[in-house]
Parts: C-alpha cells; structure tokens; sequence
C-alpha cells in the first residue's frame, strides 16, 4: 500500500488547482463560470453515485432521484417559504439523506438487475406522486416550481466548488478506509463478507445514504441554478444516466475517474453538440455501445492496466 | 354497470397490447440475460413500419403486422450476433448502459430521419355498438392480433425443436449446453423473437395511437412492470401481468384518477420486489 | 438514614449481580461450545436437516462427513445464520444464536470457509485481511502481516487475490477467519483439489491452531484426511445424524459404512 | 416519402444553414469581418431554442421565422406591414446587417441558462430572441434581468412567467393562455349549453390555459361534469376520453400538445363520444393534425394566434416570403418568430440605436404596434405583470369541409378540409358548425 498520491508534489498540485479553480470569478466569462458550474454539479453526481455503486456493486439507478426530491425540497423552501439558499440547500440534502436511510433498509435488500429497476420504480413513482392531486397543494403539480433564488453567480460557482472538493475528498478517505474495504468486499461477495463479520446491511445503508446526501446537495444548488424545477426536470432519466456514463468514462470505483470523466463529458458534449446540433444525442448513444463493447473499464481502469498508472486503488 | 363491463372489457384490450410488448422483454431476458431498454424503440420502429408501408406503400396495416415479424426477428438475430452476444458474461451494468446507449442511437436517428412530426395510420378509426357497448375497432383487431400472436408464440415455445430447446436455455444454459443444444443460437434466435414481437406490437400500435422517435419509452416502463409481474423469462406471467396492467389502468383511471394511474406500473415493480421477488406467477 | 437503607440495597444488588454473571461463566464453561438441538430444515419438500443434535467440545477437530446432498454444508449455513432453521435452536459457547445475522455470528466467533472459495478477488491480500479486522489501524495491520506470513503469502501482499493458486486462495479465506478471531471455524473441504504438499501444509497449519485452542469442524471427502486429523466424526445421511463419535467408533459404524462406501 | 419532404420545412436544409452559420461566427465571425469590411458591424442576434428534443418540431419553425425576418432585412432594411411604413433605407437593420447565432437547447431550461450566458458573454450577441414554450422561458427569464438585455419570447404565455413577477427586460408576444379556449365557453354559451368536461395534460401550459377557464365556466353557469390533468406521459387517451363521455358532457374541452389533440380526437371517436363541441390545445392549428387524422379532423377547433389568410398588415408577404425560402406552409410559430423580429425592428427603428439598451428596453415596453401576427402591447413598467402581453386577441379555429366554399388567399384545403376562424365575431370567416353533428358526418 505505497501512498503514491500522497507525496508532497500531488498534494501541492491539488492546492495550486484548488487556488486557481477558486479565483476563476475573477477573470473568467460568466459562460465559463456556469460550463464549469455544471461540470462540478457533475462531479458531484458521478461521485456520488459511484461512491455507492462503484464500492457496493448496487448498480443505482435512481440517482435522479436522490436529486429530484432534495431539488424539491429546497426549491419549495425557496419559493413558498422564502427560505435563504444556503439553509434549504442542506435541509434538501438533509431530508433526501434521511428518507433515503429507510428507503435504503427496504430496497437494499432486492439484489442486482432488481435493484436497479426497483429505484427506477421508486423515481418514477415519486415523480408521479408529486403530480397527484394529494401532493399538488405542497408540490404545485405538474404547473412546477419557478423561483429565483437570489445567489451571484459567483456564489452558486464557490458553493459547487467546494462541495465537489469534500466530495472528491471524501470518497478518497472512503476508499482508502476500512469502511471503504468493507463496501468493496460487499461488491465482491455480500454472503461471504457477513460470515466474516462485516454488517452489510448497515455499511450499505450509511454508503447509500451519504451518497443520497452529497448528491442530494449538488441536486439543490442544480435546481437553483436553474430557477424552476418541474416533475420532469426533476426526475429524468438523464439526471441518472450521464453520472453513470461519465463514472463509466473516468473509470468505475476508482477516485478521481468520475471527476474526470465529468469533465471530459462535459467538453466533449458541448464541443459535439456545437457542431452537430441533431445527430449529437445519436451519436452520444453509439458512445455509450463503444464504450461498453471496447472500453469497459473506463479511463482510469485502462491506463492503470496499461501500467501508465499504477494499480492502486487511491486513483 | 354497461360501463362497468365497457371499461373492463377495453382494459382487457389495452392489455392484451401491453402483454406482446412484454413478453418479448421476458423472453430476451429470462433466456438471454439482458435487460433490453432498446425494448420501446423496436416497439417504435414496428410503428414506423407500419406507418411507411401504409402511407408509401398503400399496404394494410394488418398485413405490416404480419410483416413486421420476419423482419424484426431477422434484425434482431443480427443485432444480437454482432453486438449483444458479448454481453452475456459481463455484469448487468453493461447491459443496461448498452441497450441504453441503443435506445439513444435508435431514436435519435428516427428523429434525424423522419423528423419529430407526430402521425398516425387513418385506418379502423372509430367504433362499433355490441350489445350496447361501444368497442374501437382498431383496438378489438389489436386484440385479436395480439391473442393470435400470443397463441402462435406459445404454440412455437410448446411444441416446436426450437421453442423446446430455447425453454431448455432458459431454464439452465449449462445443461443445455452439455445436452448439445446450441446456446448462442438459441440466444440469438431468442433476442430476435423478442424483437419480433416488439415489432410487431408497434405495428399494432400504429392503429391505436400517435406515432413519434420518442414513443417507445412510454411502453419500457410499463413492460418493466410486466415482466416483474410476471416473474422473469416467464411468459404465461407476462401475459397475465399485461392484462392485469391494463385492466388496472382503465378501472384507476375511470374510478379515481388518470394520475393514479399513471403510477400503478412503478407501484407493481416495488411492491411485487418487495414482497415476491420472483413475481406473482409461479413458472 | 433512608440513604442507608438505599445504599445497602444498592449493595445487596450489586451482590447478586456479580453472584449470577458467576453462575453464567461457569455454566457457561460446562456448556460445549457449540450445541446444535434438534434442528430441522426444509426446502420445499426435501428435508435437508432432519431433527439433526450434536454438541462440539472447546479444541475438538471434529469430521463432518456424510454423502452428498446430506446436509453438510446446510448445517454450515445454519451455523453461520446464512440461513434459518424452520424448528430447533443452536448455542454458541450458551448462547442461542439462532436467528441472529450472519455478522453477528461472525462477530461473537464463528468462521468459515467456504468449498468453493469466497474470497474477495478484486482487493488485494492485504484488503483482504484488513477488511475483516476489528480494532485499531495499526493493530489490525500487524495482525494481518502475521497471518499472511503464517499462511506463506506475505510476499504476495499487494496482489490481487484473483492472482493466486487454487490452493493459496483456501489459506488466505483461512487467514481471513483467522483475521476477526474466530474461535470455531468451519472449514468446506478444505483439502479439496490442493496438491498434497500443499495439503499438508494445511492441515499442520489447523493442528497448529488447534493447540493453540481454536475449535474446528472439517467437511470432508477424503476419508483419510477425517481419519487421520480429527479426534471425532459425526456422519450425516438424509439430513440424520446417523453416527457420533471418536474417528474410529464411526468408522465401523456398519450404516454408515453402507452408506458412505456403498456396501 | 416525397410527400413528407414537401410537409414541413425541411428539416436537413434547416439546419445545414443553422450549423453553417454557427459555425462561421463560432470562428470569430470571418464572414461578418470580410464581406462587410466596409459597413458597419453587423448586429449580431443570439437564439438558444429547442432544435432536438421535445420541443424540436415548434422550436424549428420558430427559428425558420426568426431567420426569415432577418434575411427580408438583410435584403430590404425593412419588413412587411406597419414597420414598412417607418421607411426601408436599405440593406440591413438601421445599416447593419443582421446576423444570427443560433445553438440548441435540447429543451432542456438548465442548457438553455447556459446558453443565453454564453451569447451574452461570449459571443457578445446585442439581442436576444426568446425560446420556445413557457418551461424554458421562465427558466432564462432571470438573466434578463441580470445582463440587462431585451429579451422578446414570442412564444411563451404561461401565468408563472410575468404574474406578479415585475420583469422590466422581459417581454410576450402571446396572448394570456387562458384565452386560447375561451371561444369554446363563449360560443357554447350562446348556444345555450349545459354541462362541460375539461381534461388537460398535468404541466405548466395546459394547466395554465384550462384551470381558469373551469372558473370562468362555472360563473358562465356551465356545470363543469370533469376537471381533470391527465399524466403528461400518457399514451393513450382513451381510458380518459371515456371517463370524459361517461358524463355525457356538452363540451369537452383540453388537451395538451399536438400529440395530446390528435390522440384525443381518435380517442373520442373510438368510444363514439359525441358531445356538442370539441376544443383541443394547440394541435388544431397545426397541419400535422389534419394530415394525421384525416376527414376526423372534421368541426374540432382549436386556439389559432395566426393563420396565413388572417388580414393583418403584411401578412400575404409574409406568406409568400416564407413559401419562398422554405418551400412548405408556415405555421403560427413561425409567424411569431417573424413578429418577434418585427417587434424588435420598430423599437429599434423608433430609437434608432442599438447600443442603447435601456432605451429599446423602454420602448418594446411602451410601443403599440400591429405585426404580421397581429397586435402587440404589453403592461408597462411599473405593472405587477409587466412586460405580459395584453393587446393581441386569440382566435378559435374550426376545421370545416372545403367543398362548395369559397377560398381566401392562402387559404388551403388539407385531406378536404379548411380552416375557419369562428371566433370572435369580428374576424370570423365562417360560422361555426355547432352542434358536432356526429363522426363521419
């Protein structure tokens, strides 16, 4: 277990970017400051979601969800109770980490391919719920939520940016951690780590739930960037998906892949999409086949076997 | 009370639709393993289908019905040699995220090439008094299409070589295998039956509803439901989950409401995991 | 005064306190460490575990044998709460533990390997012990360097346990028991498919152990191996108990020997 | 095959010239820089709009009439109708040639914030013209207000947008929606009618353009049998058209999008519904509606804002304009994305500058003006909708048989069918057929 990343040059070089990435409102365009707004949402995102499926081996597919409910939460706060951002963006984060504690006690028990579907289920579930008349005096239905929150771009840019920091940070002590160990032996064999003693079901819950929390939190500021949440906003699809694609780019349970593959994404799509406005979501698809069929392993994964990087799971 | 039995009887319609689209999500993923999420798009593909040969070709729409399988089981048998094939040992997350990435590509180029222009086949519009009920014709010949399909379907499972041999995959791939039954071919033969009725549930579809690239995702979710229902591979299940899907569906949204509705197929998937993982219907 | 009469109470109650955790220890002491009363066990129709009773004594090797489909490795799970009984109880140093969660078990002092072997391929040998550990970082890691350098595999610490040989994959799953302190383990055909160098190796290594007071039961196809390391057998047959006792008592056991040996 | 290419407006030779256009200002704008040495810099107009998506088919012509407007200028200095009368001096708008950058929002709102930054601080654009629908809308409308820049959206009118929200750099060019149906209760209430069921889909815009009308019915003294938003996934909209007839109801009124209204009408003659008038959102208006369905089109109507024989000044240029460049039927939306630069050529003739952004902000927020799609004036500033538009009246439609009628100019027969305006009495150019007399007939 050589800490390779841990020398004293990695760790200046993280700084001297964080010291960068933190000036940035100060001579960077607006445009560049919201490109990379969403690029941090998304890091947040694939390393959240990869903080759970990639350790675990519990493929979520219902990250929108964790965002959608703790979107909902904060924007109504905004909008209806004219709560400051910065207090309803954590008690979203809150409430969708909580909820998703009993949620995780029930699901996580349903295994594999099951799971999956069933927080497919529970997403689109939640997001038809929030339509029905019952809800509709809380939530306003499908009419959806329009609110202006009242934060600088700059403010939105910090927020995210440090967040995506302790995210980043996080899952690197995870990983590095016993908890993180234990998660992976659930990915490897889930019957043969509780023999040896590893309480699963609680090391899973605490994994899904912080991963509900940051993604949760990233979710709120999302929906305040964008001044107005609705059902479908909410609860896409995409808001699933591309994290997924992007940990599949960076590199699955690795630490910095969802990082990089947020990124990349993001420059590859708004490069694609400038130029080929139509065929651009086709060929996002042909991608995604690509990179199942030739690439599975992801970036990270590649080069590790490559030997450019080292096999450590610290990356 | 007639509209009792109007409403139930159109639920058993309705679902009789609902069954062909999943039973051919069971059969590909009770016997070959994957989740299809391209599943809707043949669906919309079939429509497409359906619609150009009418529109283009002035062909019955009942005949694409009948066209759309040969056509579909080939596509598909050849989509699962080249691409899909190679998924059946790598974990499901690869599954899911390549069937994801076709439904993109599919629908995308659906919309690239026929434009998001809404259609529809103006063909057996409007309806029939029966007793005094009121019956669309296009959804009571969908009906007695989709019972002829699903017969013909059970009928090939039953008793022809191939349908036995595709029961043995499912039922244990290794064994099959040492019984000297091919299991690429099975699988491949499979993936394409799936398709097949894919396609051709879209070619009935054609009759019923509006036809767009992004119609397809209305159906996945509702045969997900289906399929869970069911129990997977299990195509008796599926049947019986379409119609129970359907019938929910008609009743909910005349007695309480269409949003109700609308949530029964993601309450099915949660409550039948939570309670009979293997679904409702024993194999 | 009404103090006084609080603080003597108090007194008395601590008394007794002490009094009965005493009277615990010692029946606890007399209790054989693990107790299996009366357990059955079905799936579906078949009866994998029929009124199945046995007591395994603190630093016994015992043999489990028996055919296939006997009920071994059911017992096993049983033991190790990866499944339920349907009736019966099993005790672990007194305590009844059925019911509880396989961790829990784990915890109070049961391991297991497994006969086809569980480790954990994609983390190294060092996770692989770490990860089952209890107690501080720097303990936990010494612990683990020991074991691995018990098992002969310290040098492969950093590679993924993917890499190893059949053989060297049985003595890590056995360092992981032996990482979180089991006091019983139970080991699925442990000399199955292993080279008998190798073999003997593992098996001097569980002789080892046992002096050094761990308790084992060993299922096992290779008669000899049951003949010549442990001190008692319990044959299995149809989910019964159809013999108990020393290695050579059951040898002879004539039912057994028509069932095992097909005579 | 053929047929389809001639319906609509190509969609491949659309955005050929959106990418090739992009593309070349996306490079530092080379053809503005060599063409027009010369002359002025040109006014660069930035569009982030629905190309892909759900919304691509509206987003696409609401873009072919933003384009359209500024290529007549480009040719002329002046478009058609009223504005025609403040003089055309020549190529371009106030001399400079008008030039677009146009990306895509995939409709998506959260692509789209991003996009109005990037033409503000980017690409520098001087104005900017709205997106299509009320979701995206209100999502950019904030960054008017941020950047201080006049954003015109042509086609957005939900409530939430300008409702006691005071925007002073965000203006409308439709009508409130509720008023898109509102011909339905008046026509059914002079026709003495009884009972009514609303069906809807359950986002912003139906709800937006029904709810009230379920008010307005009830004080009419319409007994509303059915006040329901159906899920907007739905697929299938005959469990509910069902629902919608088992009350008998005399009007049945609703919908949602195109595809809501064509699936609605082959609902409701697949449970034989049979109510006095049908009125549909949105799809009525469009050709694809009366090409789907055919002769079942027949006497349902719907909201229109504009159609290609309504008298408004310039309207018959505009048509053939349109007919010109993009070889097919322009629909209302394009007709909006035409008015939209209208709006913005009379401010900025009236101010005579461009650069002077308060200044046009003030006038688009004080002018009255007459487009080609018809009338434009706004609540001022100050207002607590301000900037809603409040001068344009919406129209109801009816498709009626085409045999035996005489046509307007540009009025065109679709599957045997036309169009007429059957409401308001002012500018009706057929009476309405009432009751339904039955599918079929």
């Amino acid at each position: 277990m050589k800490d390779l990343i841990g020398g004293h040059k990695t760790w200046l070089g993280i700084a001297i970017l964080m010291a960068f990435l933190t000036l940035i409102p100060f001579f960077a365009t607006d445009y560049w400051m919201t490109l990379l707004v969403l690029i941090l949402i998304f890091t947040v995102y694939a390393s959240g979601w990869n903080l759970f499926s990639g350790l675990t081996g519990y493929t979520n597919f219902g990250l929108a969800w964790f965002i959608g409910v703790s979107g909902y939460v904060s924007s109504l706060l905004i909008a209806d109770h004219k709560f400051f951002w910065l207090f309803a963006w954590p008690i979203g984060a809150l409430f969708v980490g909580i909820v998703s504690i009993g949620v995780g006690y029930i699901l996580l028990r349903i295994k594999g391919v099951y799971f999956a579907i069933s927080m497919v289920a529970l997403t689109e579930g939640t997001r038809e719920l929030i339509g029905t008349e019952y809800l509709e005096p809380i939530t306003h239905g499908g009419k959806g939520v329009p609110f202006v929150a009242g934060i600088s771009l700059s403010a939105l840019y910090w927020s995210v940016l440090l967040l995506a920091f302790i995210t980043v940070i996080i899952c690197y002590k995870i990983t590095s951690s016993k908890f993180g160990l234990r998660l992976m032996a659930i990915r490897e064999d889930e019957q043969a780590a509780e023999t040896m003693g590893i309480h699963t079901t609680r090391d899973k819950i605490i994994a899904f739930a912080l991963s509900a929390f940051l993604t949760g939190l990233a979710g709120a500021i999302h929906f305040t960037y964008q001044n107005y949440i609705d059902p479908s906003f909410g609860f896409t699809i995409h808001l699933t998906l591309t994290p997924i694609v992007m940990t599949l780019f960076g590199g699955v349970g690795t630490v910095f892949g969802p990082a990089i593959g947020a990124t990349l994404f993001t420059f590859i799509h708004e490069i694609l999409w400038a130029e080929l406005t139509i065929l651009y979501m086709a060929i996002f698809g042909a991608i995604l086949i690509a990179l199942i069929l030739f690439f599975p392993q992801g970036l990270l994964g590649w080069m590790k076997e490559r030997g450019i990087l080292p096999r450590i799971r610290k990356i | 009370m007639t509209n009792f039995i109007e409403i139930l009887i159109r639920g058993v319609m309705l679902g009789s639709l609902y069954a062909l689209v999943g039973m051919g999500l069971t059969l590909v993923w009770g016997v070959v393993g994957i989740v299809n999420i391209a599943h809707g798009e043949f669906v919309m593909l079939g429509a497409y289908l359906a619609f150009w040969s009418f529109s283009l070709l002035h062909l019955n729409p009942l005949l694409s019905v009948v066209l759309a399988i040969p056509v579909f089981f080939f596509a598909g048998t050849m989509i699962h040699k080249r691409i899909t094939e190679r998924l059946t040992k790598a974990p499901e997350l690869s599954a899911l995220i390549l069937t994801f990435g076709m439904s993109i590509l599919i629908w995308n180029l659906a919309q690239f090439f026929w434009t998001n222009t809404y259609r529809s086949v103006p063909y057996l519009t409007g309806s029939f008094p029966f007793f005094g009920l009121v019956f669309a014709k296009s959804k009571t010949v969908s009906f007695f299409l989709a019972i002829g399909i699903t017969a013909a379907l059970f009928a090939f499972l039953k008793y022809s070589r191939l349908g036995k041999g595709i029961r043995a995959t499912s039922q244990n791939p290794e064994v099959a295998l040492v019984c000297g039954i091919n299991t690429i071919k099975m699988r491949a033969v499979t993936f394409g039956m799936g398709i097949g009725l894919a396609g051709a549930a879209g070619a009935i579809v054609s009759l019923q509803w509006v036809i767009f690239p992004q119609m397809g995702a209305s159906y996945v979710s509702k045969a997900f439901a289906i399929v869970v229902l069911g129990g997977l591979g299990n195509i008796q299940g599926a049947l019986a989950g379409g119609l129970i899907i359907g019938v929910l569906e008609s009743l909910v949204t005349q007695y309480w409401s269409a949003k109700m509705a609308q949530i029964i197929p993601s309450m099915t998937i949660l409550l039948i995991l939570l309670l009979r993982p293997t679904g409702l219907f024993k194999r | 005064m009404e103090l006084g009469i609080w603080l003597l109470e108090f007194g008395t109650q601590v008394q007794q306190a002490y009094f009965l955790k005493e009277l615990k220890r010692n029946r606890m002491q007399k209790e054989p460490l693990l107790r299996i009363d009366d357990v059955v066990k079905k799936f579906g129709e078949v009866v994998a575990l029929d009124h199945c009773s046995f007591d395994i004594e603190r630093g016994s090797i015992t043999g489990l044998i028996g055919p296939n489909g006997a009920g071994k490795t059911t017992l096993f799970n049983l033991i190790t709460g990866v499944l339920q009984p349907d009736s019966g109880h099993v005790f672990f140093k007194g305590e009844e533990i059925t019911g509880k969660k396989p961790y829990e078990i784990a915890r109070k002092g049961v391991g297991r390997t497994y006969q086809i072997i569980r480790i954990f391929p994609k983390m190294t040998l060092l996770e692989n012990l770490i990860v089952v550990g209890k107690g501080r970082e720097r303990k936990v890691m010494e612990r683990a360097m020991e074991l691995l350098h018990l098992v002969r595999l310290l040098e492969k610490r950093d590679d993924y346990a993917s890499d190893l040989s059949f053989g060297q994959q049985k003595l890590l799953s056995l360092a992981q028991v032996l990482m979180f302190d089991a006091e019983l383990i139970l080991l699925d055909e442990p000399a199955a498919g292993i080279n008998p160098t190798l073999q003997n190796e593992l098996m001097a290594l569980i002789h080892r152990l046992n002096e050094g007071g761990k308790t084992f039961i060993i299922v096992e196809h290779d008669m000899s191996v049951i003949m010549n390391h442990c001190q008692n057998a319990i044959a299995l047959n149809y989910g019964q108990k159809i013999a108990e006792g020393s290695c050579s008592l059951v040898q002879q056991d004539e039912r057994l020997l028509e069932h095992y040996f097909g005579r | 095959m053929k047929k389809e290419d001639k319906k609509g407006l190509s969609r491949r030779d659309f955005l050929k010239g959106t990418v090739i256009g992009t593309a070349a200002l996306g490079m530092g704008g080379f053809a503005g820089k060599t063409v027009f040495a010369q002359a002025k810099a040109p006014i660069k107009i930035g569009v982030a709009i629905s190309l892909t998506g759900a919304w691509a088919r509206e987003g696409e012509l609401e873009a072919g009439g933003y384009k359209l407007w500024g290529k007549v200028i480009n040719e002329r200095g002046c478009t058609f109708g009223e504005v025609e009368k403040l003089g055309c001096p020549g190529p371009g708008l106030l001399g400079r040639q008008v030039e677009f950058v146009v990306y895509d929002d995939k409709s998506d709102p959260s692509e789209a914030i991003k996009l109005i930054r990037k033409l503000v601080v980017s690409d520098k654009v001087d104005l900017i013209l709205g997106p299509y629908g009320s979701a995206v809308s209100n999502a950019i409308a904030p960054l008017a207000e941020d950047y201080k820049i006049p954003i015109i959206t042509p086609l957005a009118n939900a409530p939430v947008i300008w409702e006691g929200k005071k925007r002073e750099w965000f203006v409308g060019v439709l009508p409130a929606a509720w008023r898109n149906l509102f011909g339905c209760l008046q026509i059914g209430k002079e026709k003495g009618v009884k009972t009514a069921a609303f069906i809807y889909s359950d986002t912003a815009f139906p709800i937006g353009a029904t709810r009230p009308l379920v008010a307005r019915a009830k004080e009419m003294g319409i007994q509303v049998v059915l006040d329901e938003a159906y899920p907007k996934e739905t697929a299938d909209w005959e469990p509910m058209m069902s629902k919608a007839w088992s009350q008998k109801p005399d009007l049945i009124i609703g919908g949602g999008y195109l595809p809501d209204s064509i699936g609605l009408v082959k609902a409701a003659k697949a449970v034989n519904a049979t109510p006095k008038m049908f009125g549909f959102l949105v799809g009525p208006a469009i050709s694809d509606f009366a090409k789907s369905l055919k002769g079942d089109a027949t006497y349902v109507t719907g909201e229109t804002f504009w159609e290609p024989f309504v008298k408004t000044p310039g309207n018959l240029d505009f048509y053939s304009a349109y007919l010109k460049e993009y070889k097919s039927e322009p629909s209302y939306h394009a007709a909006a994305g035409f008015a939209a630069g209208q709006i913005l050529e009379r401010a900025a003739k009236e101010v005579n500058n461009i650069e002077d952004k308060k200044a046009l902000r003030d006038k688009l927020y004080s002018i009255k003006t007459t487009t080609i799609f018809g009338e434009y004036e706004v609540n001022p500033l100050g207002h607590p909708d301000s900037g809603w538009q409040v001068g344009k009246a919406t129209n109801l439609i009816q498709w009626q048989k085409a045999e035996g009628k005489r046509l307007l100019p540009n009025q065109v027969a679709i599957e045997g069918m036309v169009k007429q305006i059957v409401f308001p009495s002012g500018v009706k150019t057929a009476d309405v057929i009432f009751p339904f007399p039955g599918w079929g007939k």
